[in-house]
């Protein structure tokens, strides 16, 4: 069974297409590097994978079940462009609540034990407001991955991140590739992406146009895919 | 009855086609400027394309 | 299973609410100082206050809830919290009830601390038949707190959202409005509820119920979209 | 097709309409209590009619995008409240002017008069709600369930004013009493001007209709613009 299985999306704004009959599958295991310039659909279709929006058209399966089934969603991680944590609740707070949202089995102990993990051990009674922009992005990484999703989607996950929770995010990503997780991710920085994809999947304004193993001419030279595609 | 009476009844009907005509003309406005929008907005699309 | 979600998004509203207290001391200033702006509208104290106290009431409670309901999902805005919880497993449906819940809860109290203010202030007999208040009190606001959080959900991502909520949701809460003014005039002029007054009881009930199942069966749709 | 409906249909209710001015102003009597004034009555019933259909297609409309997601369900129920709300426009300003002769002031608060307002208000709020979402599909959609609480908000109101009224005697008066003052001639005209009242109305709601499809290409012309 697939990971994600994507069956003819289409997603419409009014009358303009923003995907347009994407199918695709993601085997369990491995990493997608969604690729695409500025509006391609890369966040559009992030969003209808992760259950924010429903494509118009077309079937989303998420380990075999539609994606706005409860138990699909629990098997998701998020990290999108916001946080996704309350200024004020401290960060533990913030953890626990995400974990029984996830019905994580002892939230209270997994909050602790992945505050150590972010080294946010010794701050974690101390409100989200207080927090630097580096500690908080820890802090979102931590929410993203606490229930040990099987699948992740990730938006942009480098952007604007400090070479610390850089450092951290990497760490993570591979541990959960290492036990068999999903990784999808969407990204500018193609070298970091490159390093963790064994698939890509290029977007071309909402349509489809190229989806297989990396191509190992990308290692070297990261831009070798959208040159073959013909774009600039 | 009285003058008034018959006065008032013409502003009745008055009142009527007075509100149809306000929301007909809204309706001309509004299409000509939508059809002055969508020019504009094919315009600037062939542009683009042009440049591409 | 449920149940727990409803509480767990209650409990997480009512605990940022509470530390910051923003909406909660928003909605009481503003609710204290409608009632006082009513004293030189008439003379307050006239024996007719009585007539009217129902209406003078529950139009600070009107106010003072638009404040409460606008803050409930502007509240999840700021780093994006509101996409964090659709995509979480929580049905929309309980994400829905708990947030209402939570609104509930704060209107009460608002509701609560100025009741017996008006009382003192207008010397008019409100601790007499408390249970009966309370009973008023908790319909008509759950008929509030219901549409206007759903209302809440549907203008977060507008531009005039403050502005928005009210507009919309005082002309459709005015069946609730107008019973709970009739219960709570007729409570404080010293009668009992019965009677002729049941129908009213019995408007708000409906409306509760009629409202909730609209607004569980649709919020699905409003949040995911 | 749609453009030639669109004239038969105006045709149609011009014609009509004159015909019906020229019986009600010069084949029909004056009333006997209310003298010519009554005649307002041809324009301000057929006016309720018309918008309360307006206000049933809307609703349906809302229900069957929800169900289905077809824009064109949309444009509907956003023409049929536009111009369901003219026409209530139509019904209160033509009701206030026959109150002032008859009843001696503009304005009552009847329970048909102040259901009618906030029937008015709960459909303003419909078309401001539309104004302030960008994303047409993220418009028609909200706009949709705002329509499912504003359709069974009017019912509800619609029977708790009945009671409200009921109980606080007011000045209830209706425009037709119980002791037969509707003549069956009068009768038949104001169904007669309902007809073209309708036609006008179904008239306006296509040309909106159309203008919403304009306004739904626009939008998507320039995001596809942007993406270039």
């Amino acid at each position: 069974m697939n990971a994600v299985e994507a069956g003819g999306l289409w997603k419409y704004y009014g009358d303009y297409p923003a995907l347009r009959d994407i199918r695709f599958g993601v085997e369990p295991g491995q990493c997608l590097a969604l690729l695409g310039r500025n509006g391609a659909g890369k966040t559009t279709l992030l969003r209808v994978m992760a259950g924010l929006t429903a494509a118009q058209r077309g079937e989303l399966k998420v380990f075999g079940r539609p994606v706005r089934d409860g138990q699909a969603r629990a098997s998701i991680g998020v990290l999108g462009h916001g946080i996704g944590v309350y200024e004020e609740l401290s960060a533990f707070e913030n953890l626990r609540l995400f974990g029984s949202l996830y019905g994580v089995k002892d939230a209270a102990g997994t909050a602790r034990a992945w505050l150590d993990r972010v080294s946010l051990g010794n701050v974690g009674d101390s409100l989200v407001r207080e927090f630097s922009r580096g500690m908080r992005q820890r802090l979102a990484v931590a929410r993203a991955f606490l229930h040990e999703p099987p699948l992740l989607l990730l938006d942009e996950p480098f952007t604007s991140l400090d070479d610390r929770s850089i450092a951290l995010l990497q760490a993570v990503l591979a541990e959960s590739l290492k036990r068999g997780a999903t990784v999808i991710l969407s990204t500018h920085q193609l070298r970091e992406a490159m390093e963790l994809a064994t698939h890509v999947l290029l977007l071309d304004r909402g349509k489809l146009t190229f989806h297989g193993p990396r191509p190992a001419e990308m290692l070297a030279d990261p831009t070798w895919l959208y040159r073959r595609h013909g774009e600039a | 009855m009285d003058a008034r009476n018959f006065t008032y009844m013409f502003y009745g009907f008055a009142a009527v086609w007075v509100i149809v005509v306000v929301y007909v003309i809204s309706l001309v406005m509004r299409e000509g400027k939508l059809r002055r929008e969508l020019d504009g907005v094919r315009r600037m699309l062939e542009d683009k394309e042009a440049k591409r | 299973m449920f149940l727990r979600q409803v509480w767990t998004v209650c409990a997480k509203d009512l605990r940022s609410e509470l530390r910051t207290k923003e909406a909660l001391n928003s909605s009481l200033a503003f609710a204290l100082t409608i009632l006082l702006l009513f004293s030189f509208a008439f003379d307050p104290g006239a024996d007719q206050i009585q007539e009217i106290s129902g209406g003078l009431l529950w139009m600070s409670y009107a106010f003072a809830g638009a404040l409460i309901l606008n803050r409930s999902f502007a509240r999840e805005l700021f780093n994006d919290c509101l996409d964090a919880l659709i995509f979480s497993p929580v049905p929309g449906a309980a994400l829905f009830l708990g947030k209402a819940l939570a609104s509930f809860v704060l209107l009460l109290i608002v509701e609560l601390a100025c009741l017996p203010v008006f009382g003192i202030f207008y010397n008019v007999a409100w601790a007499d038949r408390f249970g009966w208040h309370l009973f008023v009190l908790v319909l008509a606001s759950w008929g509030l707190t219901v549409v206007g959080t759903m209302f809440s959900a549907l203008t977060v991502n507008l531009r005039m959202r403050e502005l928005m909520l009210p507009m919309l949701l005082y002309p459709m809460m005015i069946p609730a409005l107008m019973s709970a003014m009739h219960l709570t005039t007729v409570l404080m002029s010293g009668q009992a509820i019965g009677g002729d007054h049941w129908i009213w009881v019995r408007l708000l009930i409906g409306i509760d119920i009629i409202f909730t199942a609209l607004a569980v069966a649709l919020v699905e749709v409003v949040l995911v979209g | 097709m749609r453009t030639k409906v669109i004239y038969a249909l105006s045709i149609f209710a011009a014609l009509m309409l004159v015909r019906n001015l020229y019986v009600i102003f010069l084949g029909l009597p004056d009333e006997k209590d209310q003298g010519a004034i009554y005649r307002i009555i041809f324009f301000h019933v057929p006016s309720w009619f018309t918008s309360f259909a307006m206000f049933i297609v809307s609703g349906v409309a809302s229900g069957l995008y929800l169900w289905k997601g077809r824009q064109r369900n949309d444009e509907l129920a956003v023409a049929a409240t536009e111009v369901g709300t003219v026409f209530v426009a139509i019904g209160l300003a033509t009701g206030m002017i026959w109150a002032r002769i008859i009843w001696g002031i503009w304005w009552t608060w009847d329970a048909r008069l102040t259901w009618a307002l906030i029937t008015w208000l709960i459909y303003a709020g419909y078309l401001m709600l539309r104004r302030g979402i960008d994303d047409p599909t993220a418009r028609a959609r909200l706009s949709a369930v705002f329509n499912m609480f504003a359709f069974t908000s009017v019912m509800i109101t619609y029977k708790a004013i009945e009671w409200w009224r009921t109980q606080h005697p007011a000045p209830v008066l209706t425009i037709r009493g119980a002791d037969g003052l509707m003549d069956p001639l009068m009768e038949r005209m104001l169904y007669l001007n309902w007809l073209p009242m309708l036609a006008l109305a179904v008239v306006l709601v296509m040309i909106r209709m159309r203008q919403e499809g304009e306004q739904r290409e626009i939008e998507s012309l320039r995001r596809m613009a942007h993406a270039l």
